[in-house]
């Protein structure tokens, strides 16, 4: 049954130094509160996991709190590319930043494999492309029925997995709706879940295209409001896209950012 | 029709031509969206939508920002989840189109958008990735792709092969056994590019109206090919540009 | 994009001799009207598909228009046997049928893959059991990353797939809720596919827990108020008990049953 | 309480008590329904019923009448589809409990629901078939089995391994890399068998109030063995009995 903390007990309890962790979200309903409750509580050495890594994981990376990301498409959607994610790739700054990169048909069913208890996945994928030259974790294999070849790759199991929905009950049912990305997967695979919410309430209503998690796959649920900031919540706030913008300026440069990471965290420089 | 537009306008324009009603199209964000979106506004009311966040038949009333943007959701005949509508509606080969954008594209049609430079671990730029491009490029039945023409952009051979176009040339998509038809059409800001019925490689089949030959070679990094038969795209029409700039606006 | 025709006319274009037909639906939403549409039009050497076979199917196996059947469960739910699927098993009659038995979790697999355009899918099933030495589409397979042994079913594509649902619209996009089976696997797996519905309106409303499936990948849309009797329809009607008890009576005699297909089909004895 | 009832209440009252609060069930249609819904009325409010139809969290508010009772969807936390149910939900061992019925069951735990008889192709009886149960009685924590005893169904070897219990004796399921672990308990109309914790076969370890052990071992198909600390299982109360009794008549 999910516990109900609060988001600094929360990251606290369960995240970890050199875990693997996926904050999950696809345009929608981007757990930053939590990615950022990470740089505050100053984690290292996390492998981080997302199809589509944007400005909270740009500031994760830049804060020095991963030493590996995992992911198919990083960048700040509809403004640009990552500048800590570059940063740290081409000049590894502030640490060094290795990278495990596939396509999204990958890293979906590596989560699918991952909450269906299975080692990996069947896929027609990659083929032709020169990310299996890269990526160790693409592999061959054949259809025992009709010799035909097709792509494997292996499940994703996060330690944690973070993802923000609309509300919880009081038991800590989670219900999501919307664009629900693979968050469902990514919960499921997970050996710990985090979910923040923008509310809870004493009743779900049932809601058409609701996504549920029972509260028995849950480990935890945190009330944030605006937890998904500048992202959006469907039913509650819309995506604030000056500050995608604005992070293009932060990002940008190591100062600006560094001053943005010592506000984050309470630093006086 | 001699109204005043822009290289990008032409773009968007044609690209938008280049989509048939009642197909079905996946589409990439950026200059993809707004084709497809110019295109059910202007000669394609049943153009079939889809975004990799998962909706299904969007008809949004305004650019999405983002291909997850709240907008696609609310007008979709169905939001599925990421991992259903790459395995369930891409993979399969269910969609006709897939319409990509690219940071570098070589005469045979490969996408690069991973990273510029000849080490993959030590990039002169590192760029976003994959995204869901491999599959679309692999599975839908053909795949259009829209960019801006510079020598850049238009390379002899990609740094990295994110998606797979015609490979070396023609035969190489069978022999992988890829079920689409990969790359047929290549819009660019000054023309088209098509491959070459007998060796795959992009040649340039049309220059939008007003555009000089020798910019189109000039904007290629390749030796360009050019069709015997070399058309002229007509320019946007009134109602075209008219449509294209309302979406614009409604989307500032 | 689907066709809108009459049951009559859609059974007769869509469903030919020789040909492997899925009629699916679990406990709720069963094409009961299309089945026996299948037994009025005299198909013959049908492969029939179905993960729970009940009374239409045993209605389809005693009018002698299956040759074979792909299934996991076969019964009258919550009454008992299927006496004509049992008398074609161990009596040949009216006419041999041959079986492919899996589990459910092999079929549910086997549609997936289908669906996907894989031609097989991985699961962790039948371990122990004495199914795989009965059944040739139930293989190893080793996993790539781990060396583990896990097992591989193929994917099912029939030539047909038959579901029902609640509404469509007048375009052919369909709409069911509830318990809605493997019925979106079922369709998207096979080459054609005819839905009943309840009935055709303007527009779908959303409804919590509907599946939408877009009138491109459906081939026809039949209107068949109560073809889903004596199952049920969420929404329009319950499940007629009745009748599942009162068809034990009917399927357990070959006289009595012919009386019953003879009322069917319209012949005079 | 010296209130009357059946054997068949007792049975049912007896597998209800096994399944504790606050845990998972993944339950079969007949028996195991009507006790996992009595156990969630008397001593486990919080016990999760999933059905193999899509439905996690069922709180029906009578018996339902299949495994797809509309009942089982109108009162769910979450209905979804059926590959789902076995993929992300049994499958990954997230299940607590398994609790099936059986047509034959042997002494070390197998069930047989497909064929009587020998001959696979040429069977004596046909039975339904698997349906869920070799992946419940696979992949759930443990797996507890309701089934009135008598020689027929309680037999030395079953004719076919429908579902996969102990095989031939303890270490088989370790060797098969099962991941839960098998039948634990089971239920029937006369006591409880528990698996012997050296052999994993099937031993009497409780006799229902006022049944004769004598009873007990002419109902069984082979030599059964007896706890030596037979236990006595307490008669039905009376608040389970009227809870029992409610139940079903809620569902007449």
């Amino acid at each position: 049954m999910a516990e109900l903390l609060s988001l600094e007990e929360a990251v606290d309890r369960l995240v970890h130094d050199g875990d693997t962790v996926a904050l999950e979200g696809f345009t929608h309903l981007i757990p930053v509160a939590a990615g950022q409750e990470i740089i505050r509580q100053r984690r290292r050495d996390l492998t981080l996991v997302r199809m589509t890594p944007d400005i909270v994981y740009d500031q994760l990376i830049g804060a020095g709190c991963a030493r590996k990301l995992v992911f198919s498409w990083g960048g700040n959607p509809g403004v640009g590319s990552l500048h800590r994610f570059r940063d740290a790739v081409q000049h590894d700054w502030p640490v060094p930043l290795e990278i495990e990169e596939h396509s999204h048909a990958g890293m979906a069913n590596r989560y699918v494999a991952g909450a269906s208890g299975l080692p990996f996945a069947v896929l027609r994928g990659y083929t032709g492309t020169d990310l299996p030259a890269q990526t160790a974790t693409i592999k061959p294999i054949t259809c025992p029925f009709t010799g035909e070849q097709l792509t494997a790759v292996p499940a994703l199991n996060p330690d944690v997995s973070i993802v923000h929905a609309q509300r919880a009950d009081r038991s800590g049912n989670v219900q999501m709706w919307g664009i629900t990305g693979v968050q469902k997967e990514a919960v499921l695979a997970a050996k710990r879940s985090l979910v923040t919410v923008e509310e809870i309430v004493d009743e779900l209503e049932p809601r058409p295209g609701a996504v549920v998690l029972p509260a028995w796959v849950v480990t935890a649920v945190a009330e944030v409001p605006g937890g998904a900031k500048p992202s959006y919540a469907a039913g509650y706030y819309e995506r604030d896209n000056a500050a995608y913008q604005a992070w293009d300026e932060v990002g940008r440069d190591r100062e600006e950012f560094t001053k943005w990471l010592n506000e984050l965290t309470g630093v006086t420089a | 029709m001699s109204a005043q537009y822009s290289a990008d306008e032409m773009m968007s324009v044609a690209a938008a031509r280049a989509l048939g009603d009642g197909t079905s199209c996946f589409v990439g964000i950026g200059l993809p969206s707004k084709a497809a979106n110019l295109a059910r506004r202007a000669h394609a009311p049943n153009l079939t939508l889809i975004y990799e966040s998962g909706c299904l038949g969007a008809k949004p009333s305004r650019l999405p920002l983002s291909i997850g943007d709240g907008e696609l959701a609310d007008t979709a005949d169905a939001v599925i989840s990421v991992p259903e509508v790459f395995n369930y509606w891409l993979q399969p080969g269910r969609i006709d189109v897939g319409f990509l954008g690219a940071a570098q594209l070589d005469k045979f049609g490969n996408i690069n958008t991973t990273v510029i430079g000849s080490d993959y671990h030590d990039p002169k730029v590192r760029l976003p990735g994959a995204g869901g491009a491999p599959e679309i490029a692999a599975s839908c039945g053909e795949v259009f792709i829209v960019l801006r023409q510079n020598p850049r952009a238009f390379v002899e051979k990609v740094d990295f092969v994110t998606s797979f176009g015609h490979g070396t040339g023609k035969g190489d998509r069978a022999r992988l056994g890829l079920p689409g038809r990969g790359p047929t059409l290549v819009v660019t800001d000054l023309g088209l590019l098509r491959p070459d019925p007998e060796t795959s490689e992009l040649t340039l089949t049309e220059l939008h109206t007003g555009v000089d030959l020798d910019r189109a070679i000039a904007a290629t990094g390749w030796k360009l090919k050019v069709s015997d038969d070399l058309a002229t795209t007509p320019a946007p029409t009134a109602q075209e540009l008219t449509l294209l700039r309302d979406l614009e606006k409604a989307s500032a």
